[in-house]
């Protein structure tokens, strides 16, 4: 089975689906790879990288035909579902429960397609848990861009010339990018506070070490473990509580998300107004169209001197990590659709079935 | 100057001397054998001694005699397997007991009209040795499970032991008080013996150990009493000794099952006892709960220790802990790792950022496909607070929620202790085969404060 | 032996209490079954007992009481030890330490 | 005494020379104080927090009449220096060592003028010790900016999508800055090395868990702390041992200064370009021409992939704390030169000897 | 059927039992002053029976003995400086070992031809107790100061010591051999005495404990001859319980001082000894070292205590470890603050990067201005390497290269306890006053390791 | 007292030996000096002692030396007493913990 890894074409995309680590492992199982060229480059992977590790090097043309699957990191546009052969597997985040258009397209050309988003988050799917991975980077990096932007030091110095206070941060929404948000927090000296509305969190939020904000909202988990999306009246409830916890915080970083629906507005744009100025809102949510009311997505605005950061694709500005760990993940997906380099496509499995969001009417 | 009467004295001073060194060395791990072997050099003295310098006869009987019992106790000694310990140290405390109970029952015999000290000293010695001979008996029995291990209890059973009781002091009152009629004692041997029966009858299996070490001071007092009657210095300080000891060595092993003595011996006698934190699965095998002071000594003499970090860890903040206890035992020798699995915890490199903060070296953290196969060189492994990660249900039960997973397979070890509060399931809230594992110990309770006990116990170590 | 005055007795008696409860202050719990089977074994010194009574008995009785008494005694004595000794054989020596640590 | 206190007319500086709190504090001295209009904000302090504070607001004209002291952060430019009356105080950071023609239009104004620079490091004077408040700012922020620039994570993580490798960072001049950078490193998680010339920071790197890189080139240290500029011969041998050694590392920080001289060149370009593509320099001596030879002053460059950091004047960068920071340091010089409010120039004492650059010549 | 003689002995049984008790007691904090009750009841036993029971009379001069012997016990003991309680111990210790021989005297002049075995008792006795006799009274004169607290010495002392101690003990052989002239027992008590002067003289007054505690288990022995003597239970096994005890504290105390018992008694004989870690200011005052158990004891009873970090906590990489020291001792409700100076360490804001690191919460770092008027408050101020943010000199010496900086008013505590590993300075090269404060005590070594054992013994309290 | 066989009296000695270094295995520094004091005060029991010689006496030599000896070993248990009873009283009580800790 031959897989190929195109350049991505996404705007701001700097990751590529597979590295080379990951090319070698695939061609030791039976797997052949076409990597197209210069694919890797702004990850940090350059194509003799791939070379070394058996990955043949083509031209975007020529890629798709002769592949049996196409791996890669976000959807496909229009011409390049256009020259995929009907049948091929295609690997990828999909958009699927918003971007009905693409799949759509995808289920005419007869492709059978694998939506990274629809993995079930069961346990021994972990391994191809790409939402996990990314978001784990997001979290990661959300923190990088706040301590960049503020005009202070996150952890406490007591020195000849006065004592620094420690910044003091709010993370929303301790889902994986949350949890990560808040221990590099803690790592670089902040004294943090999180919030979430699934009751199971605050034990979590406790074992990093940061004290959990009780604004006594909370919703249910759902078989998933994602969060249920909250009733009008708790959704002003909470608006509400934020409105008046957020002016004591140097940083906020927001991660809060429902599956399928648009991201949850938190924080009013007036809370924003009350902060002190030079302090620094996060938005991870901004891809959906944020928690923040002042959110623009894709951009970082400033509000009465507090620069709210709605930069999407956050994994993307740490192209290499993040493209390790999507590697793996898509390795693993394929390891387990194609166990020795041969499709074997079991529909009555969990993952199989669960992940794939267009198939060919035979098989449905 | 010297004679012959001081010579035995001094004598019989060695063996005691030799006795309280044994005693002592025997309660270090690093003495321990040394005492048992000064023990045995004492006693080969006292031995000697009785049989060179207490003007004796019956050369032939005590000779036949002796070599039944050396014959017997050393078959018994070296052909029982090492599970059936504790009923051999029953069986050999019971006989040291009977034996008190009959060479009172001699002197009882012999002499014509005994004072009232020596008559208490034989009725003592007789009352005490035989209750020690048959309740070490039963615990014997129950062990080798020739009697159910079961505590066995019937209806006013406390009503009647009492009753017995009485009545075998009542008897042995009367001796002392000047009735000097042979069936006296033997009737209060008679109901000793009953008493001895009926009184460790209702005691479970698990409870076993801490009944045989009372009934080893029980035989240690009645040696000592056997010692006033005979005027026997060496009697009275090596009977008392273990008496003594005894005693406190049982106070100390029902306080290491967190139990009170009286809660072990009488605690039967309403209910059936689950002892503290023994589960028992369906087919029948048991989680078996351990103590600091146990691990503590598993840790100080592994070679290589392999530390499971999970959740657990988290939630009790114990990071800092589990890297000291890990130093501790690296400047003692022990080779020490850290098994990352990718998913312990509740987010991914949960347990790097909690041991990154502890200060932990990269170095000594290991990826799960990496240290696998070291789990089977590993002595313990120290599991703090993992649950699934180490689920073999992953590897073994397809209808499992974890099936497929790859776990760390703590299993291979040498020995597994287990550090959580109870025995409930982890994220995916499956049970966990590993706990049911014959070599697997749970050490119950908060992980920080488990590994706090932990460290004070290497150190004292 | 001449027989000594009670309350001597008394006061050995009452020191090898004392002696018998400081001398194992701190027992790891390792070494409990052990340390109950030694004890269990310093007890055989009833031997004694039964030697001297064996010794000096005359009569029937006397000698057949005195006969069990030195066969229990005597397996006392042997079987103790030999538990004892095959406990503690478990217990290995501990690992030379490959460098200075706290 | 009245302190006046301009709002920062250099290119990028945010900063400001007393921020409010410290503004309270003088006038309890007996000290009065002017700002002029919005010189706090850039940094974050609002006028009002100003006039709360007690100090008159004016405006930029007349600011320096009336004024006995000028506090500022950066040097006067000539304009200023003219509207400046004979025989005021001033306080900043003057660049005595290089900035000759300005000392110089000073002295012919007959400013008595003490630059934060010459403090001379002694204990007493450490409340006073900008140099290493604004180093320490400068050394958090360094490793702020190679996180942000890098594509990498820089702590460990053991996830279900493989191990992420912990960045291997390189700080070289271990003084306050390079300290500071080394605790932050590794604060994030990475494995830290550093080195310096001067044999007592070995210590002081272990004292904060990092490992000292030994490549076997020692000087002496002067009077003052500082390091003695090496000889031709060590240098060469400098470049060849770190030419060897840099390529290991994802991030190197330089800080190596010898005061009142160029930067000694420590990397030579060619190591550069045979680092890890993506890899991270961040050069704080650029200001003086930079530790690199591929630092461009003031800008970011890539070369072959490694991004060279020359960005100047980070502590504007956190211009909150720094100027908090800033300002103690002024202000404790301010409580030296005039105890209670009032000046007294005691030209026989260490600190106000050695901090003025500029003297009327009855005082010489 | 209880005779006179039994009841004398069970009297006297029962005050060995509180003794026994009293010395168990008096090696715990928690129940020292109750030991020495328990003590004082069963000595008060003993002198009743020996006075109701062993058919004496002379109750006049016995009365007048005590009168005095009260007087002037009470008055001692009551009215003597705290600080000069050594002495007090010295020369309680030395009227006892005197007493021991005037008994032996006695009873050499009483008995007609005492056995060899009495004889021997007799010896042991006069010799022991004069020797303890002798060495008190020279220790007591050289705490009072009444002599040189220097070690006297000469040279040749120890050849002229032995050939003493050998004549003594020639005498001592003759009388057992059967020489019964008043004059050999007159003569090797004599000896006896200037053996015990010349013994002590040359030890140094840095010493003089573990000396008192050795005579003081002599002692001990010649009351337990003077029990052969007297055929006296009591005698003997209070007497030989003061001996073994004594011995054993002698021991702990050298080891505690960190020197060897043979180094302590002879040490001097060559060379002056300058006390491990003892310096002298040239003013006279002196640098007071302290072990990890006093710190712990210390640390325990403190309401308040201030912990004090400064660059020699970063060398030693000991943050982690002062954590779970404060933390232990927070837990014993001991109020515990950490006390950061402006520039401890070698860069700004050192103390925050490690003590973050060792998860040490922000609410409990105080800084200078903060915390210093709270060192009055305070009963231990802990400095762990930190040395130029305590100096005084900071505030009192205009000279001082670190004149006019602020420091942390440490000197203010109750009690200071530095750890470091010398008396080296610190960054600024200059000696730190504090040191010598008579409220300061220095636990020399690494401060991790230092730490390490305060955590122990902290623990173990 | 009736004479006791030698080699008991060494029995109750050898023990007492024992009992001795059992009974204060742990002993903290700071109490190591109350520890000598209380250990002084105990063996002023040689009172017994003199107080049979002096109440035995019947020459004036021995009345003398009996004396001196009952003067003496007064003073030791007495004062004795005294000096490890005000060394203790510098052990306040610790305070009662705040809250539970490890
Ligand atoms: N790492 C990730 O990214 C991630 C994300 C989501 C889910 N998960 C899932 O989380 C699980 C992780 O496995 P794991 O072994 O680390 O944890 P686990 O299976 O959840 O088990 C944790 C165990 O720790 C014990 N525990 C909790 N608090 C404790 C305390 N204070 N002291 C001592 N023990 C304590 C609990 O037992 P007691 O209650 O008896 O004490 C529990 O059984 C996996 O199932 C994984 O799939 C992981
Ligand atoms: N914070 C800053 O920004 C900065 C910058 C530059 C200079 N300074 C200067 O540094 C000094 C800081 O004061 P400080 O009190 O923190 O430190 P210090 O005065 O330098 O004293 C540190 C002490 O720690 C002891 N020590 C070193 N290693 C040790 C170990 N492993 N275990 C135990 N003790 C150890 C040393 O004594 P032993 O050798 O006897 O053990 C030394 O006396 C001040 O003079 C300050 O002016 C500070
Ligand atoms: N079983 C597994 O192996 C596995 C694998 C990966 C993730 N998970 C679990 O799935 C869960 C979801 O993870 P995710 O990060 O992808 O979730 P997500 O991105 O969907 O949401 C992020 C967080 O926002 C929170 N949130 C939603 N609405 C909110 C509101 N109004 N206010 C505040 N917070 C709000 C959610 O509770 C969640 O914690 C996590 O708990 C994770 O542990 C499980
Ligand atoms: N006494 C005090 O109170 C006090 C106050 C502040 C600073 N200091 C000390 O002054 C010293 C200098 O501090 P700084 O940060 O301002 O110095 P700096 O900025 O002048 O230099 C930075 C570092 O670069 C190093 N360096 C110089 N040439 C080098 C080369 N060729 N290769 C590698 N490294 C080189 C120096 O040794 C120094 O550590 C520090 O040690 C600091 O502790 C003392």
């Amino acid at each position: 089975m031959r897989v190929a890894v195109p350049r991505e074409t996404a705007p701001g995309e700097r990751r590529v689906a597979l590295v080379p680590e990951t090319v070698s492992k695939l061609r030791a199982t039976g797997f052949d790879v076409s990597i197209e060229r210069a694919a890797g480059n702004a990850a940090g992977f350059p194509d003799e990288a791939y070379a070394d590790a058996g990955a043949e090097l083509v031209d975007g043309a020529a890629l798709a035909s002769g592949a049996d699957c196409i791996a890669r990191v976000a959807r496909p546009s229009p011409s390049e579902v256009e020259a995929m052969s009907p049948g091929t597997v295609l690997i990828g985040f999909l958009d699927p429960l918003t971007d009905s258009e693409g799949l759509a397209r995808l289920r005419q050309r007869e492709i059978v397609a694998f939506a990274m988003e629809s993995i079930p988050r069961i346990t021994r799917a972990q391994s191809m848990d790409a939402l996990s991975s990314q978001a784990t980077v997001s979290g990661y990096k959300a923190v990088i861009l706040a301590a960049d932007r503020i005009p202070r030091l996150f952890p406490m110095l007591m020195t000849a010339a006065g004592t620094i206070a420690p910044v003091r941060a709010l993370v929303i929404g301790a889902g994986v990018a949350g949890l990560q948000a808040i221990a590099t927090t803690r790592r670089l000296g902040a004294v943090v506070s999180a919030f979430d509305v699934r009751p199971t969190v605050q034990e979590q939020v406790e074992s990093l070490g940061a004290a959990f904000l009780d604004l006594g909202v909370r919703t249910e988990e759902t078989e998933g473990g994602y969060a249920r999306e909250l009733t009008p009246e708790q959704q002003a409830q909470q608006q509400a509580a934020l409105e008046e916890r957020i002016p004591e915080f140097d940083v906020v970083i927001t991660t809060a998300a429902v599956p399928g629906r648009a991201a949850p507005k938190l924080i009013p744009a007036s809370a924003v107004e009350r902060m002190r100025p030079g302090s620094v809102i996060v938005d991870l949510a901004a891809e959906t169209g944020g928690n923040c009311e002042a959110t623009v997505p894709g951009e970082v605005v400033e509000l009465g001197g507090v620069t709210v950061i709605g930069t999407t694709n956050l994994p993307s500005l740490m192209a290499y990590h993040s493209s390790q760990l999507y590697s793996r993940n898509v390795s693993a997906l394929l390891l387990h659709l194609a166990p020795d380099g041969e499709l074997v496509l079991d529909w009555e499995d969990e993952i199989t079935a669960g992940a794939c969001v267009t198939r060919p009417v035979s098989g449905e | 100057m010297i004679s012959d009467p001081d010579v035995v004295g001094l004598l019989y001073l060695v063996t005691i001397v030799c006795f309280v060194i044994a005693l002592r060395f025997l309660s270090s791990p690093k003495h321990a054998r040394k005492g048992n072997w000064v023990g045995g050099a004492g006693m080969l003295v006292a031995i000697a001694t009785t049989l060179l310098f207490e003007g004796i006869g019956n050369w032939a009987l005590i000779a036949v005699g002796a070599t039944i019992g050396t014959v017997v106790g050393v078959v018994g000694a070296r052909n029982v397997r090492m599970t059936a310990m504790p009923q051999m140290v029953a069986i050999f405390n019971g006989v040291g007991g009977g034996a008190a109970a009959l060479v009172a029952l001699a002197e009882w015999h012999n002499e014509a009209g005994p004072a009232w000290d020596s008559t208490t000293s034989i009725v003592l010695s007789a009352l005490i040795g035989s209750i020690s001979f048959a309740g070490s008996i039963i615990a014997f029995a129950k062990l080798q499970e020739l009697l159910s291990g079961r505590p066995i209890v019937f209806p006013g059973q406390n009503v009647v032991n009492i009753l017995v009781l009485l009545a075998a002091t009542g008897l042995g009152m009367a001796a002392v008080a000047g009735v000097h009629e042979q069936w006296v004692l033997w009737a209060l041997v008679a109901l000793a013996l009953l008493f001895g029966v009926m009184f460790v009858l209702p005691i479970g299996g698990a409870d076993m150990p801490v009944v045989i070490s009372l009934l080893n001071a029980f035989t240690g007092i009645a040696a000592s009493a056997t010692g006033f009657v005979l005027d026997s210095t060496v009697l009275i300080v090596s009977g008392m000794l273990v008496g003594a000891a005894g005693t406190l060595l049982t106070l100390l092993m029902a306080k290491a099952m967190n139990r009170s003595i009286a809660n072990v011996l009488f605690g039967a006698f309403g209910q059936v006892q689950a002892g503290a934190g023994t589960a028992r699965a369906d087919d029948g095998r048991t989680v078996r709960a351990t103590t600091p002071d146990d691990v503590a000594v598993q840790l100080s003499f592994a070679r290589k220790v392999i530390v499971v970090p999970g959740y657990g860890m988290a939630v009790a903040q114990a990071q800092h802990d589990v890297r000291q206890l890990a130093d501790i035992l690296e400047g003692r020798g022990v080779d020490v790792r850290y098994a990352i699995h990718p998913v312990a915890g509740r987010m991914p490199g949960h347990m790097n950022v909690l041991l990154a903060e502890a200060n932990v070296p990269y170095t000594q953290l290991s990826e799960m496909d990496e240290i696998n196969p070291e789990f089977a060189q590993t002595d313990v492994a120290l599991v703090i607070g993992a649950n699934d990660v180490t689920n073999p249900a992953a590897r073994s039960d397809p209808g499992s929620p974890i099936y497929g997973m790859p776990i760390l397979d703590v299993d291979k070890a040498a020995s597994i202790v287990v550090l959580k509060r109870s025995m409930n399931p982890g994220f995916a809230g499956i049970d966990n085969e590993l706990y049911l594992d014959s070599k697997t110990t749970m050490l119950f309770g908060d992980a920080k404060e488990s590994i706090l006990k932990l460290i004070s116990a290497v150190k004292a170590q | 032996m001449t027989p000594l005055p009670l309350v001597i007795e008394l006061t050995i008696l009452v020191l090898a209490a004392f002696l018998g409860f400081e001398v194992i202050s701190k027992v790891p719990t390792m070494l409990h079954t052990p340390l109950m089977s030694g004890a269990n074994f310093i007890h055989g010194i009833v031997i004694v007992g039964a030697i001297i009574v064996l010794g000096n008995a005359n009569d029937t009785f006397t000698k057949i009481v005195g006969f069990i008494a030195m066969v229990l005694a005597t397996a006392n004595v042997v079987g103790g030890w030999f538990v004892t000794d095959r406990m503690l054989g478990m217990f290995k020596r501990r690992p030379e330490p490959k460098k200075d640590g706290p």
